[in-house]
């Protein structure tokens, strides 16, 4: 795209004093306000609160990858907070249904599935802009799933299913094993197969793909239905985790996931993305609302510095890629 | 006052304060200019004369492209000076350059794909009454340069549906309109056919006249001895020399260029030709009609014709990429239907489109990653690639080609046109097809690096494959072509063994002279 | 079924507004009267229920019955459509003097309500009303949950002076955040005893943080209206306490009070219709028990 | 740009019965809309009701037009309901210290102004992607507009400004009067001027109008400045029409506003937009919702109707494109 195409456009080049800085990676930046927030807080080095953070940026970050495999290819999946919600009700709706616990879990997968399969369609066959077809399944899928609850929660009774978001395998919680589980086969799909090149030429130049002989279509398929499958996932974790299905939550989720891809490095133009990146970024939100409310910083101002923090940390970010060029 | 001269008045009035002809302009100090680590252009000194015709040559990445965006304001300079009528200037933004009146057409046509024609060429320097824009007038203005020029272009369609060469005449007309001074061409010829290059050789006199100084940059010597009044040489970002066009020849440029000489540019073997790979009956589609021809194994089949002739069209059409309306495709005796790209690529065919920027290259990745793309699914073993592999193929299409870059991982955004070029070739000849479809395969690549690409076609031929090359530059057709087909207008006009008649016949069949 | 009272509640999508949702129904059905079910899709969503009250008055009505999301806002539009038809509140209050009816519980009492039931529960679990608490608010800026934490604060200082508050929260209205602001409340406050958490969506969110810890003991968190999931929190010993209130009575009042004002007859012009504090010692009374079990559908 | 130049890619043609509707303009789809909904219930054509409908989308689209701007420069603003919310607030709070009303409405909209060179700086200067940029306002305008009103609402008592949203003129309310006022310009802008053309331009190829001499720095700046203000305008009018400032308002109006923009024939991807298609896209929006109030329909189904709406309507729009070229 022209953005990127842009040449010795004004980099300003890096000053003296903050050198340092600049020179981090976005796990160095991580890991300073993981050194930080050490010295401030007695609480944060805390095996238990190490734990609570590995919990709280799990279900982001695995919507976070799975976003990123869309917007390289210069997509968007705005759907995948409603997803989240939806898939909760169903897997709830399910267990109260008295479906075993294993073909629930199947079941709600393949509805993350379909909802990739539709959304692929949309843009594939009827041409609509990625944005407008998932805002449009974003809109709908709430209201199916308020429909099935009727507006308020099913509460699930399944032991087995909701101790698993609390548990711990190794010292490390279960919800991280998750994004690992996740992140492992991402990493080797995106960096490793031939369809992550595929994903990554698409985004960059859909033409020039197709006439090289990538299958485009399948190719976009492929994306929109594992960042689908990625957000029921996360369903069945939030359902896990709250013991609810409920259609409202992860409300905005679809922009957390989104600007914990940028911030991870992701262009919104196609192209440029990885998968430590949205996981780094996403660990990032998390660790920030974590800090703060070991701090016991006013909500207000956690929302000022949340916000200023994402400033700072994406400007370092760009100047050292811009520098490492 | 028509077209042209209505729209360049201001060049009169600017051109009073000139300096007297072959006085110098523009003067290059120790001029440098570094991407990181790579220096795209070492101290180089050179001196531009008022109203002369400059040519630039060197090989691919020498830094001639690299030279003229330091002269018009669009990358900063690292190092040295510029003079400009003998003061010092910085040059910090096209802004600048604009304003004094230096101006260029860019290597990799640089407009607005979703503007109108007219709009391209007023962007910038819009006319408006009251602030607000006038819209017919420029498009009326706009078609009267366009027709003054000779280009059959019409001002009010939308940029982007009109194909590359089409566009790059939109970008001389623009800048002819605009280069009120110091007018630069970086390889202007690139995608044009003999007939459109006569027409913008007389623009660029006619401008010479009106006293405007040009700087030309083409890989074609023969245009050089043909316009230049002087030509500078490049090698590897440095200035080796400047040379009165009267008191050098091809062999000197060439060996200054390359530091080295070639025996023989155009590279031809004949091979037996083999059993008929593919056969069209009466193939039509969009752009195209009743195209019937055949190629066989060991053949070389050149198609020919002007700008928006149906060649390209041809080609993706034969390539799956257009539906066809009607006719057939025999491939090795069988009929088949090539509905999409992928069985084309299955059944044993290898398009290296014409436009590297549109269709060849995907620019912001890896020169790797662009060089693989047809053949990842051989690379793979079970899931994943194999890396070892992937990186040998890549480096092997950088060696054979002489692809100038530090590394595969580089960025195909960041290498030259011609390098560029020289990606999109490299794409398809590791994929072991019976046909290539090679559509303006040269295309900004420097004479030592085109022999070198003959020199693969024969081996291709060798191993049995058959060719179609489109070119618009007649001379590479007719030399390398075992076969070759006019086109006009989408037809085939015309077809030709092996140099059976003169370069004059062909271009007459194909502007229907 | 010529009548039609259109009900205004202010978030179609959540359980409590259901209920009341439930009521109007029933009304509806027992009263032979049209009752379309309207709401806006947030609590916060001022402009969308002001939106939603136009389009109401604009069917011509017999009556229409509100809960204000907000009490400045809605005041104008309910005088408004006060022009042209009869109003009835319910469940909030608005600036407005235009209500024919109001049938309400008063949101500042119920934020007292669950400071007396949080003081309670820690003296029961620790012999003294003493101690760290806090308080989870589900999304700033909205009246009603505003107005619980002003009764909450202002109950604690003025008679549980002992009780330190020392962490005033607001999320962003969805349980999980409510469930990583309390776990890492636990971590960061080790000597917290108590919360309130004025909402049931931060009651899930609180209430699962509680149970994942099991510092069901430790902490008492007192939560405001019910649903399955916190009844059971409740049962469990998770929760110390819920405030509930009487949405079904809201909705089907509000309907019943509306008919009888477009028919012209004198209705009482202020219900109130009370909040309770529910815990595990009197959950099984039938009235209370008749609160968590509503007839919904 | 590739997504943008491949041509004839599969675009299935119409059919035959349905194919009056595939010729549609957006105009001609919301008019239909109008006859439906006229045939369907007695309350639409009503004057009460049309009048309703002006005010209901009014903000919106004067959201979408400013939105409009900055995504034909191929930027995107998420900050705008933010902007709203915030903006709300400050008028509030300078009427509640006495400011006098004009001084405060030009306080507030300056403030709109700063916000877009805010957000024009950091892309501009600093280099960062516009998602980022205006995310982060986006978290950080709400924080200080909540710490203003310490998280709740400053009442307006001016009667004049809050009588200012209810009232009427030549029989059309106000707040429409508004689409009007910020339209007219914004066409003249946008169509007919250079300046118009040079978001067109930076947004095509934003290297090529460097090179034509465009000063593309102050034409992003351009953008998101009219954006940021058309906010300010709108927090203005919600002010007046809620008679509070709150600064949690207009929640998710950013996707509205970018929805109706897009519906309106606005391509992410840059250079491609109109000032009457988000007007028309936003009026679209909100006759949906008019209409499944009016229809009494369900709110949950109202949801999946207007996800499905949205998908048809632009389904429909992007035929007629295609055919059209
Ligand atoms: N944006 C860039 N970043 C890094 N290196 C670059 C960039 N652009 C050009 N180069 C390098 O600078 C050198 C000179 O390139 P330039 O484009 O000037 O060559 P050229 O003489 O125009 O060649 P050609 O005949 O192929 O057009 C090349 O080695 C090229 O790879
Ligand atoms: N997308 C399009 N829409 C309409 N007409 C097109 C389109 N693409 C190409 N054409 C027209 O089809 C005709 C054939 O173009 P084509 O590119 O095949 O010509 P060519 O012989 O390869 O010449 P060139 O040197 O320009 O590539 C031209 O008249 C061209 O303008
Ligand atoms: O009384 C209700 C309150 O007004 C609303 O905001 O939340 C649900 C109920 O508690
Ligand atoms: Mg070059
Ligand atoms: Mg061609």
């Amino acid at each position: 795209m022209s953005v990127e195409t842009v040449e010795g456009s004004a980099a300003p080049t890096p000053k003296r004093g903050v050198s340092i800085l600049f020179g981090l990676t976005l796990l160095g930046l991580l890991l300073a306000l993981w050194l930080a927030l050490g010295l401030a807080t007695n609480a944060f080095w805390t095996p238990n609160n190490i734990s609570n953070l590995l919990r709280q940026g799990a279900m982001t970050a695995i919507l976070a990858v799975g976003q990123t495999f869309v917007i390289i290819t210069a997509g968007i999946d705005l759907s995948v907070g409603a997803v989240v919600g939806f898939t909760s009700v169903i897997v709830a709706w399910l267990l109260a249904a008295g479906v075993p616990l294993w073909l629930a879990v199947i079941a709600t997968l393949l509805i993350g599935v379909l909802i990739g399969v539709f959304h692929a369609f949309g843009i594939v066959r009827m041409g609509l802009p990625p944005f407008i077809i998932t805002l449009a399944t974003l809109t709908s899928l709430r209201g199916i799933g308020l429909l099935i609850t009727n507006g308020s929660t099913i509460s699930i009774t399944n032991e087995a299913f909701t101790n698993f978001s609390r548990a711990d395998f190794l010292g490390v919680p279960s919800l991280f094993w998750m994004v690992i589980v996740v992140a492992i086969p991402a990493y080797v799909f995106l960096h490793l197969s031939r369809f992550g090149r595929y994903l990554f030429a698409v985004g960059s130049n859909r033409e020039a793909a197709r006439l090289s002989g990538v299958n485009v279509d399948r190719t976009i398929y492929l994306a929109y239905v594992l960042s689908s499958t990625c957000a029921a996932f996360v369903g069945l974790l939030l359902a896990s985790r709250i013991g609810i299905g409920n259609a409202t939550q992860a409300e905005g989720w679809e922009l957390q996931a989104i600007a914990s891809s940028v911030i991870g490095g992701t262009s919104l133009f196609g192209a440029v993305g990885s998968v430590h990146g949205p996981l780094l970024g996403a660990f990032i939100l998390a660790t920030i609302n974590n800090g703060a409310n070991l701090l016991n910083v006013n909500s207000f101002w956690q929302r000022i510095i949340t916000g200023l923090l994402i400033i700072v940390i994406v400007y370092f970010d760009q100047l050292r890629r811009r520098g490492s060029r | 006052m028509t077209g042209l001269q209505e729209v360049s008045h201001r060049r009169d009035a600017e051109l009073k304060t000139a300096v007297p002809k072959g006085e110098p302009i523009l003067d290059l100090l120790g001029l440098q200019k570094n991407y990181g680590a790579v220096q795209a252009l070492k101290p180089a000194s050179i001196t531009f004369l008022s109203g002369e015709i400059h040519a630039i040559v060197g090989e691919n990445g020498a830094g001639k492209s690299t030279l003229i965006k330091l002269l018009t304001g669009v990358i900063p300079r690292t190092a040295g000076e510029v003079r400009w009528c003998g003061e010092p200037v910085q040059l910090a933004s096209p802004n600048e350059a604009i304003a004094r009146g230096i101006n260029a057409v860019h290597q990799e046509v640089v407009l607005c794909p979703h503007l109108s024609v007219a709009a391209n060429m007023f962007l910038g320097d819009e006319m408006d009454r009251n602030g607000l824009m006038r819209k017919r007038a420029m498009t009326a203005a706009a078609q009267g340069v366009l027709d003054d020029l000779g280009f059959n272009l019409p001002a009010d369609a939308t940029l982007g549906i009109l194909t590359i060469g089409q566009q790059q005449l939109v970008a001389t007309a623009r800048a002819a309109m605009r280069g009120t001074r110091f007018l630069i061409f970086d390889e202007p010829t690139a995608y044009l056919t003999r007939q459109e290059s006569a027409q913008l050789f007389r623009l660029i006199r006619r401008l010479q006249n009106e006293g405007v100084t040009i700087v030309y940059i083409s890989h074609r010597l023969e245009e050089v001895f043909e316009l230049a009044d002087r030509v500078s040489v490049l090698r590897d970002g440095t200035h080796v020399g400047t040379r009165r066009i009267g008191e050098t020849n091809e062999a000197e440029l060439i060996a200054l260029m390359i530091n080295r000489t070639i025996e023989q540019i155009y590279h031809k073997e004949h091979f037996p030709l083999g059993e008929t790979i593919v056969e069209t009956r009466g193939l039509t589609g969009p752009g195209f009609s009743d195209v019937s021809l055949s190629v066989r194994s060991g053949e070389i089949v050149g198609l020919y014709g002007l700008i928006g002739a149906g060649r390209s069209e041809f080609a993706l059409g034969l390539y799956g990429r257009h539906p066809i309306g009607a006719g057939e495709v025999y491939w090795q005796g069988r009929k088949v239907e090539i509905d999409n790209e992928r069985k084309a690529m299955e059944l044993g065919i290898a398009l290296a489109p014409e436009s590297r920027r549109d269709q060849g290259l995907c620019l912001n990745l890896p020169i790797g990653l662009n060089v693989n793309l047809p053949v990842f699914r051989r690379l793979t073993r079970g899931l994943t690639i194999n890396r070892a592999e992937e990186a040998a193929n890549a480096d092997r299409q950088i060696r054979d080609l002489q692809i100038k870059t530090p590394s595969r991982r580089v960025l195909a955004s960041a290498m030259s046109g011609g390098n560029q070029q020289k990606i999109v070739i490299g794409k398809w000849l590791s994929h072991g097809a019976k046909l290539f479809i090679f559509d303006e395969p040269t295309v900004g690549v420097d004479v030592g690096t085109k022999a070198e690409i003959y020199r693969l076609f024969a081996r291709l031929l060798e191993q049995g494959a058959g060719i179609i090359l489109i070119s618009s530059y007649l001379p590479e057709v007719y030399e390398l072509a075992d076969r070759l087909h006019v086109f006009r207008q989408g037809r085939i006009v015309a077809s030709h063994d092996y140099r059976a008649a003169s370069h004059e016949e062909v271009l007459a069949q194909a502007i229907n002279a | 079924q010529d009548v039609t009272i259109p009900i205004i509640v202010k978030d179609t999508t959540s359980f409590y507004w259901q209920i009341v949702l439930a009521g109007a129904r029933q009304a509806g059905k027992d009263l032979g009267v049209n009752v379309p079910e309207l709401g806006a899709q947030s609590e916060s969503d001022i402009n969308g229920q002001i939106s939603i009250l136009e389009n109401a008055v604009a069917g011509a009505p017999a009556a229409v019955v509100i809960a204000p999301t907000e009490f400045k806002a809605l005041g104008k539009p309910i005088d408004e459509a006060a022009k042209s038809v009869p109003v009835i509140g319910i469940d909030s209050a608005a600036d407005s003097k235009a209500f024919t009816s109001f049938l309400t519980t008063d949101n500042v009492q119920g934020g007292r309500i669950a400071a007396d039931g949080l003081a309670a529960a820690i003296k029961e679990a620790t012999g003294k009303e003493e101690g760290e608490v806090a308080i989870i608010t589900s999304l700033p800026g909205v009246g009603s949950l505003d107005q619980r934490r002003e009764g909450f604060l202002d109950q604690l200082k003025t008679k549980y002076p002992g009780l330190k508050v020392v962490a005033d929260k607001f999320a962003d209205g969805q349980a999980t955040t409510g469930l990583n602001i309390m776990t890492d409340l636990i971590t960061a406050n080790p000597n917290l005893v108590g919360v309130f958490a004025s909402n049931l969506i931060m009651a899930q969110g609180a209430g699962q943080a509680i149970a994942e810890n099991k510092l069901g003991d430790k902490i008492k968190v007192i939560g405001f209206d019910s649903d399955e999931k916190t009844v059971s929190f409740l049962k469990e010993g998770v929760l110390a306490g819920l405030v509930v209130q009487d949405p079904y009575r809201m909705g089907y009042d509000g309907v019943k009070t509306a008919l009888a004002v477009s028919k012209g007859e004198k209705v009482e012009a202020n219900v109130d219709t009370g909040a309770n504090l529910v815990t595990k010692a009197n959950m099984a009374d039938p009235k209370i028990d008749a609160l968590l079990n509503p007839k919904v559908n």
